[in-house]
């Protein structure tokens, strides 16, 4: 028998504005609820990276430095592709928490005809998700021209936001996309990377090395900031670096290599590279809901 | 040649794959394999845990690896590299031309992830256009497994053979049906099931179901032909010439789009030689999503329920005289097929 | 729809991509330009000069161009990527099927460099393989245009279009014929020449070939339909299906490798609907070479010769009744053709 | 009329050692004639990176640097790969000063099935045509391949040379091959970069700045050296330095940054981008021609 449990999402939504630590580390708990629910729900998909980016993700969407509007996305706003398109459990459980969309639409994650495709996919319609993606190293190409676009043409001053993995970075076309960034002096434009140094098939510096990071990125015209991906201090410091390049027109576009760990917030799944593409079990996901401050009441056959 | 199949049960061809490697790095040194780190997935991780030594991995570079598959090649080896088919048939389609087609070196390419089965990954990992691309390429040999068995086979094989090859395979279990004494011949179709009332031309896992079809047809006394074109390039075009000739009838199936793969090869070999109609079920120029991998292919229709339709619209075409003009009309869908006096539905 | 063509010189297609460019840029203030290093060969540069401000040098990176193109188009600009087919359609086909396609977004690429005609610079210049790959692409729309002129309409068309897009065009000067009144429509198949004894189908080049062809046909009474697809995708399946209902036998002229093109998508349409002999004129399955285009359109069986003897070929299987098997032959070079009582070729 | 005049060439070869300056100033002239004289002929290719390079070709061929043996090609040697396929001019011309094939067969370049394709086609089985190449960024990674083979398995001890150009590392595989050089430690491998800051829309700086160059290639975990690519004893030093990272098995492999100039030799095409892609008219042969050393008479219509 299985131990299955109802799965209840709690309707909170959160504002986007300035805030203190301890406020993003109760908004990123509820992020991780919510992956972990829609996992153990869709019986497929992504936890590790999810998971370990939420900290980003909840600074990104709830500290003010995306400009959007929830309830009417398509109006004028910054922009965020996530070119890593397999966390997109963590962009689902954002955006429902801004309010774009329901929470209970969670529950259909990777089901036929779901707005919260598998990899993120345009054709849904699903507000927030400006782009398809999925194969890896498109999505920051994408967001270079959407960058360019404001910059180079329509000169309304937004801002666009992408991020890849580090395993990612093994794709050529990731260059590419840099390379470009740099040469049109996209300042408004801010690459974050999620460096847990996990990949599917390992450690990344085992798989494909793409150390050293700083080195790269700075060569390739980035101005880099490090950041521990789980500090929100650091990574408010780091977005707040970007912004003021984006309003003194640095001329550099700005990349946060952040350094996280894989699903990070839950215990077993802590810096292991095998969570990299598994959904937790449902005796998992009871732990793990757990750890992030929600007890599930025994089942009955557990 | 042709023989009853009964279910052995369910795997899925790319273990037959990830064990025809193993085979070959048994047999050959000179085999080696390299991982875009999904190894686990295509299952070249059973060549790496054996023979650590002869595997290395690329990491997410599937342009890089199979050019430096070229240079091993040019360097002696007999270089293997894995991915999914979106990735290793499309993100480096300019590398397989250049390095490895004109080239003509021997390397190796096993693309996964390939169809709709792939289930709730979703549109961009369920690749449905390289079959098209792969069969233009020459010197290419391209196969489509149909079952575990036959993948393991084909993967030996096109380690054995020279020159440029890819293998096709899937992700979810289908169901696996063939002996170590099915035939199989590269560049060679098979017929699985003889009849001489309408053809079935399938690849990789619509072949069962073809067989699933072919038997509910039986039941109504329709003897149908059921032909595994394992191999796409070089096409056995002797074996669907003789299937326009002796059936008349034709019905395409394959998990990829329905243009520009298995069904336009067989339309090109029959108009050229013998035109019949032919029926073609793939999926219909559309991209996959996310679902299980059973309900997909209910949704997009690739079971042997439209085959089975497929088949009566084009055995009425050729009786009515294909020459009549068909006012491009779909298939209907097997559920609204009318009953006919024996109760059984009928085109 | 039929007028009599006449020769008007000759001209690039290329150079008809680079002045529809023009008039787009001078129509839509959102039309912008991206660059892949060849902009004077795949001649944006005319666009280039005439608005630098929308104009962006990418440099050779076609991946990061065609995904950059998608970007600037999801922000409501109307990009357009050229590049040489074997960069804009192949290097960056992963892109092309997930960026563009599956976003469904308003990106157009100009692919230059296409078939043998291309000349010296050799096969890997040469592209012979994308219009299997992009056919299959949903929601993409494929033309190829037959002219200079016809370029020039196609590129307006499909800057004015919403959705993905991609135009096919070549390096050499090939005749120009067609006329401002020609008729052009994305999606509609052109009768270029009237006839009932057999139909040419045919794209790009191959097109003038085929009215040449069909003039010498006409010398010995027969008389050959010409049909220009000039959109490959969606295709314009009602005249393919009326010209074998009404005609019987079809030959197919492409500068592509045979299968899977512009022969590929007719036979499929055919064996739908009306299933008649075909004969298919193109590239045999092998990569091209260093040449004059001139000479490489002779070596290489691209001329109106081999349409011709092809045609005959096919009305000779008509005729026969073309049930009837056909032992594979292939068609004979037109100098080998057997002399006929009235001093013509026959087949 | 045109001013054609009659093409000879010097069936002069050069053997491979150690050599001085003066010695490769003669040997790189005899190749920039055979370029001009191959190209004027064939009446369509690329004269400015042939050129530009002939002095790097002159040293690795002609220098000891590659071990080959020009009579027996496919016998044990070391490897280089034209990454850059169109510079091919300089490659046959090259090879044809070795001895590999008769100096006559330059006459066909770029004709119907001549073994001398537009763009290094492997099926002619030239020899010294180790492989197929003119899509950009795919030559390095099949030097890569090769390094591999060697350093990984056979270990034979042979070296890979490659060139690419400097545009061509706007294309995203070239930094995948890169990573992956590093990644495996390949000491045996060496990328020769002609850095002439000349593509064919314009300077490289312009069409998409790839610079800072040498910190890409350090950061990219390369020992980097830069070196006059039309010096002698630069171009040697760098070499030396590349032969001793694989004979001290450092564990890295070499970049040589070569500055060249391109068209390098003839007035009128050195640093002019124009000519990436143009041979000379046979007016202009006869002025390259002589300004390379060679007097063509006037012919009767001039
Ligand atoms: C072009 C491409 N190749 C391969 C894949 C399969 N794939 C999905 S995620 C992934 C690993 C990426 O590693 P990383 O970016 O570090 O993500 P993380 O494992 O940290 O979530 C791979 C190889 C893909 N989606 N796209
Ligand atoms: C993948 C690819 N894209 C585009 C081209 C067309 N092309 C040939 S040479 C060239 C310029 C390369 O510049 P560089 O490497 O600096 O060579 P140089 O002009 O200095 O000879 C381009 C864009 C190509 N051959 N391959
Ligand atoms: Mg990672
Ligand atoms: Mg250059």
């Amino acid at each position: 028998m299985s131990a299955e449990f109802p799965i209840v999402f709690d309707p909170t939504t959160f504002d986007n504005r300035r805030r203190q630590p301890h406020e993003f580390a109760e908004i990123a708990r509820m992020i991780r609820r919510d992956i972990i629910k829609s996992l153990v729900l869709a019986g497929s998909g992504h936890s590790g990276g999810p998971l370990g980016s939420t900290d980003i993700f909840a600074v990104l969407y709830f500290g003010g430095y995306m400009r959007y509007n929830p309830h009417d996305w398509w109006t004028p706003r910054d922009r965020f592709v996530l070119s890593a398109g397999h966390m997109c459990p963590v962009l689902y459980a954002t955006l429902a928490n801004t309010g774009a969309f329901p929470k209970e639409e969670l529950r259909t994650l990777r089901k036929y005809n779901s707005r919260l495709q598998g990899h993120p996919g345009r054709d849904m319609g699903l507000p927030g998700i400006e782009t398809s993606t999925g194969s890896l190293g498109q999505g920051i190409s994408i967001a270079v021209g959407m960058a360019m676009a404001d910059k180079l043409l329509d000169k309304n001053g937004y801002r666009v936001f992408t991020l890849t993995g580090d395993g990612e970075l093994q794709e050529g076309s990731v260059w590419e996309a840099a390379m470009a960034a740099s040469n049109f002096k996209l300042d408004n434009f801010c690459w974050i990377i999620d460096n847990n140094d996990c990949q599917i098939d390992g450690r990344v510096h085992d798989v494909m090395n793409i150390y050293p990071l700083q080195d790269k990125c700075r060569a390739f015209g980035f101005d880099v900031v490090t950041a521990n991906g789980h500090d929100y201090a650091e990574l408010c410091a780091a977005f707040d670096r970007f912004i003021a390049n984006s309003e003194q027109r640095c001329g550099k576009p700005t990349a946060i290599i952040a350094k996280t760990l894989m699903g990070k917030g839950v215990s077993f799944m802590e810096d292991r590279y095998e969570w990299h593409g598994k959904p937790p079990t449902w005796e998992q996901a009871r732990i793990a809901l757990g750890e992030l401050g929600e007890d599930i009441p025994e089942s009955v056959e557990a | 040649m042709s023989e009853p199949f009964t279910l052995r049960g369910s795997k899925p061809t790319r273990q037959g794959f990830g064990e025809g490697l193993v085979v070959l790095g048994e047999r050959y040194d000179n085999v080696v394999v390299l991982g875009g780190d999904i190894t686990g997935s295509v299952m070249t991780s059973l060549f790496k845990e054996r023979f650590p030594d002869r595997f290395f991995s690329i990491g997410v570079a599937e342009q890089n690896a199979t050019t430096i598959a070229a240079g091993l090649a040019l360097s002696g080896k007999i270089p293997f590299f894995a991915s999914y088919g979106a990735f290793c048939a499309l993100r480096n389609a300019d590398q397989l031309r250049i390095s490895v087609c004109y080239n003509e070196v021997n390397v190796k390419i096993g693309g996964g992830h390939a169809g709709i089965s792939v289930g709730p990954d979703g549109a961009t990992h369920q690749v449905l256009e390289e079959i098209a691309y792969l069969r233009t390429l020459p010197h290419m040999t391209l196969v489509v497994p149909c079952d575990y068995l036959e993948a393991k086979k084909a993967t030996i094989a096109i380690g054995e053979m020279v020159g440029p090859a890819y293998i096709r395979f899937g992700r979810a279990a289908v169901p696996f049906f063939t002996r170590d004494d099915t035939p199989f011949e590269l560049g060679k179709a098979q017929v699985f099931r003889d009849g001489s009332d309408v053809a079935l031309v399938a690849c990789g896992a619509m072949v069962w179901e073809s067989l699933v079809a072919a038997e509910k047809l039986a039941q109504r006394g329709i003897r149908a032909r059921v032909i595994n074109v394992s191999t796409i390039k070089p096409f056995d075009v002797q074996t669907i010439v003789d299937a326009a000739r002796q059936c008349g009838a034709i019905v395409t199936a394959e998990e990829h789009q329905v243009h520009a793969g298995l069904g336009g090869a067989v339309a090109e070999v029959v108009a050229k030689n013998y035109p019949v109609p032919i029926e073609f079920v793939g999926v219909k120029d559309t991209f996959g999503g996310s679902g299980e991998p059973e309900e997909l292919m209910e949704k997009f229709g690739l079971t042997w329920k439209e085959i089975y339709a497929a088949a009566l619209v084009a055995m009425e075409r050729r009786d009515r005289g294909f020459i009549g003009y068909r006012a491009v009309k779909e298939v209907p869908r097997y559920e609204e097929l009318p009953i006919g006096s024996d109760g059984q539905p009928v085109a």
